[in-house]
């Protein structure tokens, strides 16, 4: 047992963080050390820049434009990529279509979507949840029916994160309704410039837009533009919730968010001294860090059982519970640690470029918000409690 | 021992709560709270049009109520409607100037509701500091995100002093006051007040030499049991509005409630929000009572009570609803931001936990 | 609105305050302070003088000898019973047989047996608990086979607390093994010298023997022993598992601990300070303190609800969750404030008279014996988890 | 990166397990646990003879082991079967004596399983005064609960000094030197040693001046590491028990384990546990490191973790059993008990967190 990298990964390591020295803009990293709003283009930018380095698809095979990296070398990535700031990738198209398309999808298909989720000509979007199928997906009830060689889609998707900005969705469609819940679904790729379709943007608790409803209305779908066999898509929507989870447990994003705490507990004063020495403040702080310390070791002995043939799959939903749940205690502290001056709600303080005076300390407006939006991180992605149920079946066999 | 509210202030509680229920719904609310202003100036004069205000003081004040458990009834009430217009200012500057006398006429006028007032308390950026001049002072510095700031026209304004805190009456129109307001999180506004070399008369000054602290105390303490009461007013409602949820949101072909783990957790939900209810009763018990230790104890009880359930009710709020409880739309993601907000007003959890332990 | 008492109800205070003063011996509220063993006599002797001032079954209705208190009367006299470390009074025949006679027993049960719980002349125990029926009590396999003038048991009952002592048992049986399975059920009245009783003590978790096994092999009961109806047993049962709750919440008892704690905790030392001043563990009292307080008021609500009419019942399974969980983490935290020294395992300081010579600071081997055995209360008397089942149903509406 | 054991130290640890299965079940172990000697001297016989004692040092010390994942899989492992042979002393007063050097055949002793020794560190009701005589020392105090005392032929004694501490090698047959022996409460052996004017000579020193911290650094942090494991075996086996429990264990016609409520409640155990396996990998990582800080960081935080996740696991075990768990005749009950008072040695759950925070 040694917990230290090798030569091979450190050197791997420092590779990442050069690349994110020379590489990330400066813009980029500014605004997401801000907790600044990022627009369409800052990711696009971001996803190309990846991607003229051949690291944007990271798991993908080689094949298909992936790195052949190793779990170990992409939780590297992963965590460098969070400290380093840089934008998220975002998922839809690369960690959720992709390695259905690659597994699932016919030549034809990875050889006409899968370039262009690299190069960015088609942004994607997810289409699984439905107003009455939440944690309960299979109950979705969004039908397309054949006719001659299109799909007739009609239903409501729900929760379609940055669906404003898609040009593409991956759908769950029920084309079969005598059949059982999970067996009458198919999986069906869709333009969102369809006719009948319409994006409507759901404001969040923090005020702020990043999913949508997604309704359709008679939409016409090309039959071509199913993957894999009819009324089989829960086969492949089970392997895209639990294919690519290297960084469920988000340990480099807390270890960054953890360090920008530590700096607000020093800034800030109680009774005459920094908070971070307050007794009561620092054992909030020491007890998430050490959960954190913990975590992360969790994070690579189950990636490392999964790289030594081992079982993966649902020891993911126990790097998820305490991967968000130290996630939310460091923004739980963060707005604590601001105090009054976490109450101030001011919206175009998250703009880029906003040029506003701060109320109270730097960055003190985004705390709370931060707080309130990451409530989803452990209602999305399959809600805790399923991730619970899971376990139960999967690891305790009860 | 007697847990019934007297007839008079189970008729306020019932006025109130109808006036909020038929006049004052989530939209209402929401249109004010993220409003410009911060609350709805129509509202506010209706609501103390019907005494609200009043009933937060006693007949010396002006008033027709001011014991603990007048203020207890009303904030609960503004709570479980999660009302933001500017009744915490009217009662912790009033509080303040009935305490230290002096001011009658101003204090007439916020008891009647006629004037906004606003309590300004905790320093900014720049401490307040008041120098002697002539009879006055001079003042300068701020006071950070006080509650309202922007709607108030006269502000009660403490001044850390060796010895004994200095309370100030002033105009929020004297020359030197300015206010940068701003919506806060969960809705409602507050506003950093800024001094810049303000002169002030001696007559500007609430209460006598050696009693700035008792003013202090009978401002904060009556703040403190306003912001509990208004905590255990939104409890109520979420817990009410989360049971629905679970009774009637089907998933897996039943309700969510039938879910035992679910069941499980609301059960403790209740507990603490029951536990929550005997903190606020508590604190409005011993507010009135001669005992100054214990009813500071009392009193930071309850407010470390309903910080740490707050954020409990407001995270399994949230939680229990799934996504929908996420949004902006539906009225409880309004009352979750205020129930863990609420912590960030007249300290927090830790703070009065360990004040309570000083205290002891 | 007033949370102080009114005159009547202090001057009953000041009342049962002189009786603690002029009647508990002193050498039994030392026993019940310093947590050491009671023997069936000192129980007993309690019991009678408890019963000499008409208070023992302090809420039967006075027709068969009780005081003729309101429930806040009961309340202030458990607290203060309490609060002098008075012994507990033996619930079985007081609390739990008694009122279920009153109820549901024929006038002759009542004139036998009543008079003989108040006097002594029986010791009860209880016999609902089996092997295979514990949170399921309604599951209980022992049969009652009625043969002429008697049943004839056979079974086992468990946990039957104290039960060594006992000269009867009154015990839920089935006797109609067809029925659906609360329909079946009857509860009789057994005689513990009857041939065919054996009783097997239990030792639990810190060594102690309280509760022990009765195992009934044909034991013949004269069907005069029924309550009630044959199969209404379970009416019954559940009235007796609901009727005397005061002092469910326990809240005399935590106040009493808490006292000690505070004693505790000011005497040991940590880092040069008493343990009294360390920030964490002064948080970790004020916690419990604050829950207490709060809890004292929760379950005087509760029961003026019930006085005024209001419904009782699943409001005791709020005060019995948060009563035990208080009780437990005041044990927890004096076992902790011992440190080491509540490591010593010193069986024989429990007994009365033991002239031993302490390891470390008095009453150290009290403390994590007493915080093991005290995790019994989350369990017995219907375990939290059936409590929180019973609020999912009754209150919340689940 | 690299989790897998290597062979030498798997072997090793499949060694032990199996002795232990075959060699140790509950009633053997209790009955050496709860008797007068609070330990089994075969059972020590033959688990020395194993070698098991000589894995914990390293070659120069006369083992063959002694890294921390050496610790860390014999302490699971007897963790596991809640051994309370005098293992945890042999560590402790080895590490000692190896790390001031001098006392080799001592040391020798104590690896080949010939010698028990006992680690003395924390004073009792009268603390340890060392005073100066001659070229030696005259030893007069008490240490408090020292872990199998009674079966210790010699003691490594720790005396608090200005500047630096005093570290001393006592016979137990020393003139003066007295023990008072007692179980303890989860099973096992522990006593207080009372030093009577004791007359020890210069050579009675473990190490020479100002490299008492460091030698009690390197006693401590081996028991830390060792105490730790230990609790992540005993939580590996209580999960296990608890798991067979949930499945087999039927009410209302079902096992327990299809309750929901319960099921969510074990995910959270397991995933703690897990977290507490992870704590001291990190510890037994980080204490052959280099870094002196990020080793005791390490060590005070895996000892705050198990002591947290301890208690909490033994709650939730006794809890998920009901009745069961709080027998003496089920072997969960003394695990539970075991994983509750290891909180007590060493510094607990409280103490290691502000150790962290005064090391952060």
């Amino acid at each position: 047992m040694d917990l230290s990298f090798t030569p091979e990964e450190e050197a791997f390591r420092e590779e990442v963080r050069a690349f994110f020295r020379d590489k990330l803009p400066a813009r980029l990293s500014t605004l997401v050390r801000e907790g600044k709003r990022l627009r369409k283009s800052d990711m696009e930018e971001w996803h190309a820049i990846l991607n003229e380095r051949g690291w944007l698809a990271n798991h993908w095979p080689e094949q298909w434009g992936g790195p052949g990296w190793s779990v170990i070398q992409r939780f590297i990535f992963d965590n460098e990529s969070a400290l380093a700031h840089a934008p998220r990738v975002v998922p839809f198209g690369v960690n959720m279509l992709g390695p259905v398309l690659i597994k699932y999808g016919s030549e034809e298909q990875k050889k006409q979507w899968l370039p262009r989720i690299l190069d960015g000509s088609d942004w994607w979007c997810q289409g699984y949840s439905e107003p009455g199928a939440g944690s309960d997906l299979a109950g979705l009830k969004t039908t397309a029916v054949r006719k001659g060689d299109v799909y007739v889609v009609n239903g409501q998707k729900t929760w379609t994160t940055l669906g404003q900005h898609a040009d593409m969705i991956f759908c769950l469609v029920r084309t079969d309704p005598t059949a059982k819940k999970q067996e009458g679904i198919s999986f069906l790729l869709i333009d969102m410039k369809s006719p009948g379709i319409e994006v409507r943007p759901i404001t969040l608790i923090d005020g702020e837009q990043e999913v949508n409803e997604v309704f359709f209305t008679d939409v016409e779908v090309p039959v071509a533009n199913l993957v894999g066999e009819e009324n089989m898509g829960w086969t492949y929507a089970k392997y895209l919730l639990t294919y690519e989870r290297t960084n469920i447990a988000g340990v480099g994003f807390s270890i960054a968010s953890f360090e920008r705490l530590k700096e607000v507990a020093q800034m800030q004063k109680k009774g005459g001294r920094a908070l971070a020495d307050d007794p009561l403040f620092a054992a909030r702080m020491a007890r998430v860090e050490i959960d954190l310390a913990n975590m992360q070791t969790t994070n690579l002995r189950v990636l490392a059982a999964v790289a030594g043939g081992g079982a993966p799959g649902a020891e993911s939903s126990m790097l998820k519970i305490k991967g968000t749940e130290i996630r939310q205690e460091i923004t739980s502290l963060t707005r604590r640690a601001y105090g009054s001056y976490a109450a101030p709600y001011i919206p175009e303080a998250l703009e880029a470029g906003w040029n506003g005076e701060d109320v109270g300390p730097e960055d003190a407006a985004m705390a709370a918000p931060s707080y309130f939006n990451n409530r989803k991180l452990s209602i999305f992605g399959g809600s805790n409690e399923i991730q619970k149920n899971i376990i139960s079946k999967a690891i305790l066999g009860l | 021992m007697n847990f019934e509210h007297t007839d008079d202030r189970r008729m306020l509680a019932d006025t109130l709560v109808r006036a909020l229920r038929d006049g004052y719904p989530i939209e209402t609310r929401n249109a004010g709270a993220y409003g410009e202003a911060g609350y709805d100036p129509a509202v506010w004069q209706q609501l103390t049009e019907l005494g609200i205000v009043s009933a937060l003081f006693d007949e010396a004040a002006g008033g027709f109520g001011g014991s603990g458990f007048d203020i207890m009834v009303v904030f609960e009430a503004l709570g479980r409607a999660l009302v933001v217009e500017p009744f915490l200012g009217a009662l912790m500057a009033g509080r303040a100037l009935a305490a230290g006398g002096g001011h009658d006429e101003t204090l007439a006028r916020i008891v009647s509701g006629e004037t906004i007032a606003a309590f300004a308390h905790d320093d900014g950026a720049t401490p307040l500091i008041a120098t002697k001049s002539g009879d006055g002072w001079t003042l300068s510095g701020t006071k950070a995100v006080v509650s309202q700031a922007g709607a108030a026209s006269v502000f009660v304004v403490t001044v850390e002093q060796d010895g004994d805190p200095l309370v100030l009456l002033v105009p929020a129109d004297t020359a030197g006051v300015s206010v940068r307001s701003f919506n806060v999180v969960e809705g409602g506004a507050a506003g950093d007040v800024t001094f810049e070399n303000v002169a002030l008369s001696a007559d500007a000054r609430v209460g006598g030499e050696g009693q700035g602290q008792a003013i202090v105390d009978a401002a904060v303490g009556a703040g403190l049991l306003a912001l509990s009461a208004e905590a255990v007013g939104a409890m109520e409602f979420v817990k009410e509005a989360t049971l629905g949820y679970l009774r009637d949101r089907k998933q897996f072909g039943v309700p969510i409630g039938k879910f035992q783990a679910l069941q499980h957790r609301m059960a403790t939900v209740l507990l603490e929000i029951e536990q929550a209810h005997s903190a606020v009763i508590n604190a409005a018990s011993a507010f009135d009572g001669d005992d100054a230790k214990a009813r500071e104890r009392a009193l930071a009880a309850a407010k470390y009570t309903i910080g740490r359930t707050g954020a409990l009710v407001a995270e399994e709020t949230i939680q229990l609803h799934g996504g929908i409880g996420m949004t902006w739309e539906y009225a409880v993601s309004h009352y979750a931001k205020r129930l863990v907000m609420i912590d960030h007003q007249l300290g927090d959890e830790d703070y009065h936990l360990q004040r309570y332990i000083a205290l002891g």
